[in-house]
């Protein structure tokens, strides 16, 4: 497998891209008040900014089947159990690499603008540097116990950042919800790593290491196998927010946009895609469990798309688009298509971030406020911001040329040559569906006419340049990244030959007829213009028209009637699609999910309360507790005798 | 008979700082007696010195009912750090709150002495004298504020249990000396390679009301009963001892007699181990859950954690007993550190330990708040925070035992913590309003405290392998 | 039977009916007077068993200064009025009482016969042997009772002092 | 001669009367005296134990256990003072300020 054809360099370099972030940190904790706002955040984005030179630096070094390691020490030892705190970059980590520090730089920067004139900045950037060190960690670690680390540290930092607005209790609840969904799922993936532990122990291995690990896979039965991959990717699920786990990641975008930009739709997010890629060798040969996370993703996909159509939260659209994008890529994990899933992963954080971040700059721009339905013709008053926000629209609706179109037509591709052509139908159909919500989010953001309230008006400004420039170079990413996996019927994919030799032979890399493929392709390309098209002639034309579709009033039922195909739509689609988006939106997700998450908590909270009727605070009560249990012992041994 | 009086030292030390802070305290005028917490830090910091230098020493003395070894030595600095930590948040603490000082710094002291015994004792005798000097002084801790009704119930408490469980002790004592004809640990278990067949019943119960002795200290479900009472009523400072040295120097005791001079035993406990040790996580964590108090939900948490502990203890051998005391290392900085938070908050004759005081603390007190964080997630097992590293261990221990389902509760547990844990953070961290108008008991000292916690709670997180080593050296020294 | 199983019995009887009278007699002096003559029993019985040194001490640590200081407090607190005998709650600790020694007792009785009978010395048990033991074997033990003590002491002038 | 078994099962009786009065008393100046009574009872065994294995040891540590014993006495009764004197009352049941 890899480990053995691939070969091994030390840099010691690799230690110092989380580690600067981390002493940014730590400086801006001890010293950042004395250093005043502004220099603690520009302190905080230039480590950023080093930890990206590096991460280029080291990513123009890496030979294309090369490992760099870095071992600083022995993080724990027991025994013949060794975990090393060491670092590893390979062609996969490499690109985490420069996503996270990418985009988290990028983010940095926009932050400094959107920040600007928040009390909290200081410890919005000792949490924000802290969460690049665990996500680093995380991507970086070259044992799963590190990556571990990092993964409950991301989720802290998550935690904190979501709740960063504290003086809303709202907002505290959110991250209350965001860190005990992902407790749930972090229970999965602790019995998943225990069981892996467990499992090779008998065998006499003892060990966590990346390297290592896939030389002893072959020890284990293809039922424990399926059942570690199964609790691996229940962390997953929580992490990476699909059903029925998704629920906290909407909820999250009470924290301050960046912070939804850059956790909660570029890196953290992805993590559970990047885990189950870094663990293919184990997911590869669990057939089971990878249809069920075909079948899930596809579900997510599917579901929280339509979802979407319902929002009218500025960031809640992006949100459930988040969720939505993120099942594509379980999908590509599902059929065995790593590379495909960690290509959209890329791919998507460019154009998501940008989003998010457009996103920040209308909310900037209009004073805090989300709700589409006070918006509208944006777009003359914020010029830079809008077209930025076009491309990157354009970009995750997949219109060819455009990142998202290469990446979402080559897991399209792949499920369909995979021969799952279920999974290829949800997942066209849902393409149709993104390109539909979105375009509707653009034209209820940026034209139509202005339903701005009159007390904000005035006050509409286009970002200043710290924010908009991260937005222009995130708009570039947005159409260019795509082209590094072009299809091999255009000029090929200089993706594939980076990434494929850390896979191995793990991806079915199935190229069938070019004229099929491209067939495919424009099936997609049709959908999606449909889409488009219906999202133009329901809310382009009559921006002021912001009624939710079963509410149709007469006026509006005949505006409506010219377009046939739009009442079309709107009955066979729209209005189903709109119920079950309220169904789980009002339903499914307090009932079940809510359901669940407190109920765990209220569960264990009546538990505790009739269990705390014991300590009557009389102690003779007490001595009578402790007496029957010593008789109780002295009885289990007197049978014994 | 050999009387090598080296061994002796660690535990003289103490004793002696302790008898001249209580003499010092008769004749200094009132206002000096912030010297004898400086004479009392500085006796325990030559203590601390002379262990460092002792290390690696293996000396019985006194006819080998005393045993200086690395064992005992690892127990000896927990002791010697937690006391020096506990008078250093105090401080302030005992002048606001109307305790004598003299008394209060010299009883820490002779408690101190008391563990040192225990921990390095070879005899059940010299066990149980320094168990009861360590008992008394920490009874009288309790109830040291004496203008609170709360303190002097919760001494009552304490007392009136802590004799009865004696009493049991006591009997299981007598019935083993009855059985192997002495309390010496050597000679007991010389007895104990005698076949099986020629022990006397009682030898078992013995051994069993040992076990629920040891349970009584430790706070083991069904034996915790007066845990949350006389953690909440006892002075803040001595809640964190408490907590956390008087705990260690039963789990001390516990490892050296019951898990390993008394292991032929171990067939016939090991079920009621294993049903202790699950009860007592999940208890203590439900428990936990339900409370308003912070001061007490710790109280119930320290329960839970004895329950990972006794994971530990039921995985035994070598794996099992390196991690209990290296889980006892990881455990006490985060609990003695929260503990001294809670102290900060104290206000005269008013209890301020409820979730809602910690309202808004994290901007009002940001570094406090920030290391109140640390011990919180270190106590849920947070990673890489020392008490992530210890449960690693102890699960691991368990695993190897082949205890893989106590491991799993213990995860369960862990994950079901974080529940409460995590409040206390949203509660730092939200609207102001508790903190309003409030006055802390502020000084240096206990913000040293507070630091040294927070920065030894990363330290065993992150860089764990010496402290991993010396636990190994310590258990292996008990062969 | 012979004489030394009759007054065995005896002393049982009449320690078991003062035990008793301790626990279950209502008012505060009696029970202390109750206890003192228990106390006593309990040094007879050391005679018997070739302790005569332990059975000084017994009645010179116990009923000498023990129960002189538990008298003194019941004359300092002088606590008014009987307790009420609640029957039910008094059964049930009865019982619980009756488990216990019914768990405690088939143990007992299953051991061996003492593997080393007794050979009396004259100085078994005296004075001279006792201490020999205290200060050699013991001298480590006898230390650390007096740190003990002296803790006792010092908590008990800092909890039951007056508030200056 | 009297059987070691006796003087054992004596000393079981006496120690689980003194558990009782532990339990059910409702005055700490008794409560504390039952404790007494078990370390009574545990003495009685450690003499017969002594007596039966012909080792001065029990005996010894019998002089321990008066010396804890007394300890414990001067401590207890020091605390009850204490109690006492924040609430004019002997019965361990009414003190309930903590609890749950």
């Amino acid at each position: 497998m890899v480990a053995s054809t691939s070969t091994v360099a030390t840099l010691e370099l690799l230690r110092w891209i989380p580690l600067i972030p981390l002493c940014a940190c730590a400086i801006n904790i001890f010293f950042g008040r004395a250093l005043g706002h502004r220099t603690a955040g520009v302190l905080a984005s230039a480590a950023v900014g080093v930890s990206l030179a590096l991460a280029l630096y080291v990513f123009w070094l890496l030979p294309a089947t090369g490992i760099f390691h870095d071992l600083l020490y022995t993080w724990i030892e027991s025994g013949s159990f060794r975990v090393n705190l060491s670092f590893q970059v390979d062609a996969l980590t490499a690109i985490m690499l420069l996503v996270v520090t990418g985009i988290g730089f990028l983010i940095h920067i926009y932050s400094l603008g959107y920040m600007a004139h928040d009390d909290g900045k200081v410890r919005f950037f000792i949490y924000l540097n802290l969460f690049i060190f665990f996500m680093l960690l995380l991507v970086m670690g070259d044992n799963l116990l590190l990556l571990f680390v990092g993964w409950e540290g991301v989720g802290l930092c998550s935690y904190l950042l979501v709740g960063f607005w504290y003086h809303d209790a709202k907002n505290t609840i959110a991250g209350n919800k965001a860190f005990i969904v992902n407790r749930i799922g972090d229970l999965g993936f602790i019995l998943g790593i225990f069981l892996l532990v467990t499992e090779l122990g008998r065998q006499g291995i003892w060990t966590l290491d990346f390297a290592e690990l896939p030389k002893h896979v072959s020890l284990l039965t293809p039922a424990t196998i399926t059942l570690i991959t199964l609790l691996l990717f229940v962390g997953a699920v929580g992490k990476s927010a699909q059903i029925p786990l998704f629920v906290w990641l909407p909820d999250a975008m009470a924290g301050p946009t960046p912070v939804s930009a850059l956790i909660h739709a570029a890196t953290m997010v992805t993590a559970g895609v990047y885990m189950t890629a870094r663990l293919h060798f184990l997911f590869a040969p669990a057939p089971y469990t990878l249809s069920i996370i075909a079948i899930i993703g596809a579900a997510t996909a599917f579901f929280a798309a339509t979802v979407a159509i319902a929002q009218n939260d500025i960031k809640k659209v992006l949100a459930y688009s988040t969720v939505s994008q993120l099942g594509y890529m379980f999908l590509a994990v599902g059929i065995g298509a790593f590379s495909a899933a960690i290509f959209h992963l890329f791919t998507h954080a460019f154009f998501k971030a940008c989003l998010f971040l457009g996103s920040g700059s209308v909310i900037h721009a209009l004073d805090g406020e989300q709700d589409m339905r006070k918006m509208g013709g944006l777009r003359s008053y914020l010029p830079k911001t809008y077209w930025t926000y076009v491309i990157a629209t354009l970009a995750i609706a997949g219109v060819p040329l455009t990142a998202g179109f290469f990446s979402k037509d080559l897991i399209l591709w792949q499920a369909f040559s995979h021969g799952s052509y279920a999974l290829w139908l949800v997942g066209v159909v849902t393409a149709g569906l993104t390109a539909f919500y979105m375009f509707r989010q653009l034209f209820m953001v940026f034209h139509g006419s202005s339903r701005v309230e009159d007390h904000v008006k005035p006050h509409i400004h286009e970002s200043p340049a710290v924010m908009t420039v991260p937005l222009i170079v995130l708009a570039i990413g947005s159409i260019f990244t795509g082209w590094l996996g072009a299809p091999e019927y255009l000029w090929g994919s200089l993706w594939d030959r980076w990434v494929q030799p850390v896979f191995g032979g793990a991806h079915g890399a199935e190229h069938g007829p070019v004229t099929t493929e491209i067939l495919v392709t424009l099936v997609t390309v049709a959908i999606v213009a449909i889409g488009i098209y219906l999202a133009y002639a329901r809310y382009a034309r009559t921006g002021t028209r912001v009624v939710p579709a079963e509410a149709a009033a007469g006026l509006y039922r005949v505006l409506l009637n010219s377009y046939w195909i739009d009442e079309f739509y709107d009955r066979i689609a729209v209005r189903p699609f709109t119920r079950v988006s309220q169904w789980l939106a009002q339903i499914f997700d307090p009932l079940v999910i809510d359901g669940l998450v407190n109920g765990v908590a209220k569960v264990a909270r009546g538990f505790s309360l009739i269990w705390r009727e014991a300590q009557t605070g009389n102690v003779q009560h007490y001595l009578i507790g402790f007496l029957a249990a010593t008789l109780a012992l002295l009885i289990y041994y007197l049978r014994q005798l | 008979m050999d009387a090598s009086l080296i061994p002796l030292l660690p535990g003289a030390q103490v004793l002696l700082t302790a008898l001249v802070v209580m003499l010092l305290d008769l004749f200094i005028d009132e206002h000096e007696r912030g010297l004898l917490a400086w004479i009392s830090l500085l006796g325990l910091a030559l203590c601390g010195a002379e262990a460092i230098l002792l290390w690696g020493s293996s000396e019985g003395t006194f006819g080998d009912t005393l045993l200086l070894d690395n064992f005992a030595l690892f127990f000896t600095q927990i002791f010697i750090a937690v006391a020096a930590l506990t008078v250093l948040s105090s401080m302030r603490y005992v002048r606001e709150t109307g305790i004598h000082e003299g008394e209060f710094y010299s009883l820490i002291l002779f408690a101190t002495t008391g563990m040192i015994v225990m921990a390095a004792a070879n005899d059940l005798m010299v066990f149980f004298l320094g168990l009861e000097t360590m008992s008394v002084a920490v009874y009288v801790l309790t109830g040291m504020w004496r203008s609170s009704a709360r303190s002097s119930e919760a001494a009552m408490k304490y007392f009136l249990m802590g004799a009865f469980a004696t009493g049991f002790l006591l009997y299981g004592i007598a019935l083993i000396y009855g059985a192997t004809g002495s309390t010496n640990l050597n000679q007991i278990s010389a007895y104990l390679l005698e076949p099986q067949g020629q022990w006397p019943p009682y030898l078992f119960v013995g051994g069993l009301l040992l076990l629920v002795g040891f349970g009584f200290k430790v706070g083991a479900v069904p034996f915790h009963f007066w845990i949350p009472d006389v953690y909440e009523g006892a002075p803040t400072p001595v809640t964190g001892f408490m907590a956390v040295a008087v705990k260690a120097a039963a789990f001390a005791a516990w490892a050296r007699i019951l898990m390993h001079e008394l292991s032929p035993l171990d067939s016939d406990w090991a079920l009621p181990l294993r049903v202790l040790a699950i009860a007592t996580m999940t208890i203590g964590n439900l428990l936990a859950i339900s409370q308003p108090s912070v001061k007490r939900m710790l109280a119930y948490s320290s329960i839970a954690h004895a329950g990972y502990l006794l994971i530990g203890i039921v995985a035994g051998e070598e794996w099992g007993s390196t991690s209990l005391l290296f889980y006892l290392a990881t455990y006490a900085p985060a609990t003695f550190g929260a503990f001294a938070v809670i102290t900060l908050l104290t206000e005269q004759d008013k209890p301020k330990e409820d979730y809602g005081h910690f309202a808004g603390l994290g901007f009002k007190r940001p570094f406090v708040a920030m290391a109140m964080s640390l011990f919180m997630l270190s106590l849920a097992g947070f990673p890489p925070l020392a008490g992530f590293t210890g449960k690693f261990h102890i699960f691991r221990s368990a695993i190897i035992a082949g205890h893989t389902d106590l491991a799993i509760i213990g995860v369960l547990n862990s994950l079901l913590s974080v529940i409460y844990y995590l409040r206390v953070i949203v509660m730092m961290y939200m609207n102001e309003g508790g903190v309003k108008g409030k006055s802390f008991i502020e000084s240096p000292y206990l913000y040293t405290a507070v630091g040294l916690a927070a920065a030894a709670t990363i330290y065993l997180g992150v860089l764990p392998m010496r402290t991993l080593e010396w636990s190994r050296s310590a258990f292996s020294s008990l062969f | 039977m012979n004489g030394a199983q009759v007054g065995f019995f005896i002393l049982a009887g009449l320690l078991i009916v003062s035990s008793l009278w301790v626990v279950f007699q209502r008012n505060v002096v009696h029970s202390a007077m109750a206890l003192v003559a228990a106390l006593f029993l309990v040094a007879i019985l050391f005679l018997t068993l070739n302790a005569p040194m332990v059975g000084v001490l017994q009645i010179l640590v116990y009923a000498g200064a023990i129960m002189v200081l538990f008298l003194f407090v019941i004359m300092f607190l002088n606590p008014i009025g009987l307790e009420q005998r609640r029957r039910l709650w008094w059964g049930f600790g009865a019982l619980a009482g009756l488990l216990l020694a019914g768990a405690l007792v088939p143990v007992l009785t299953n051991g061996d016969a003492p593997r080393d009978p007794v050979v009396a010395t004259e100085l078994f048990g005296g004075p001279e042997e006792l201490a020999r033991s205290l200060f050699t074997d013991f001298v480590l033990p006898f230390e650390i009772a007096s740190i003990l003590l002296l803790v006792a002491i010092v908590g008990a002038v800092v909890l039951a002092k007056r508030e200056p | 001669m009297v059987p070691l078994d006796y003087y054992l099962i004596l000393s079981a009786i006496i120690f689980a009367i003194g558990v009782v009065g532990v339990l059910i008393r409702r005055n700490l100046i008794i409560v504390l005296m039952s404790i007494e009574l078990m370390l009574n009872a545990v003495n009685l065994t450690f003499i017969a134990f002594a007596n039966s294995l012909g080792s001065m040891d029990g005996q010894v540590i019998v002089f321990f256990v008066m010396a804890v014993a007394a300890a414990e006495a001067v401590i207890g009764l020091a605390i009850v003072i204490s109690v006492f004197r924040h609430r004019q009352s002997l019965d361990p049941q009414e003190m309930q300020l903590l609890k749950w």
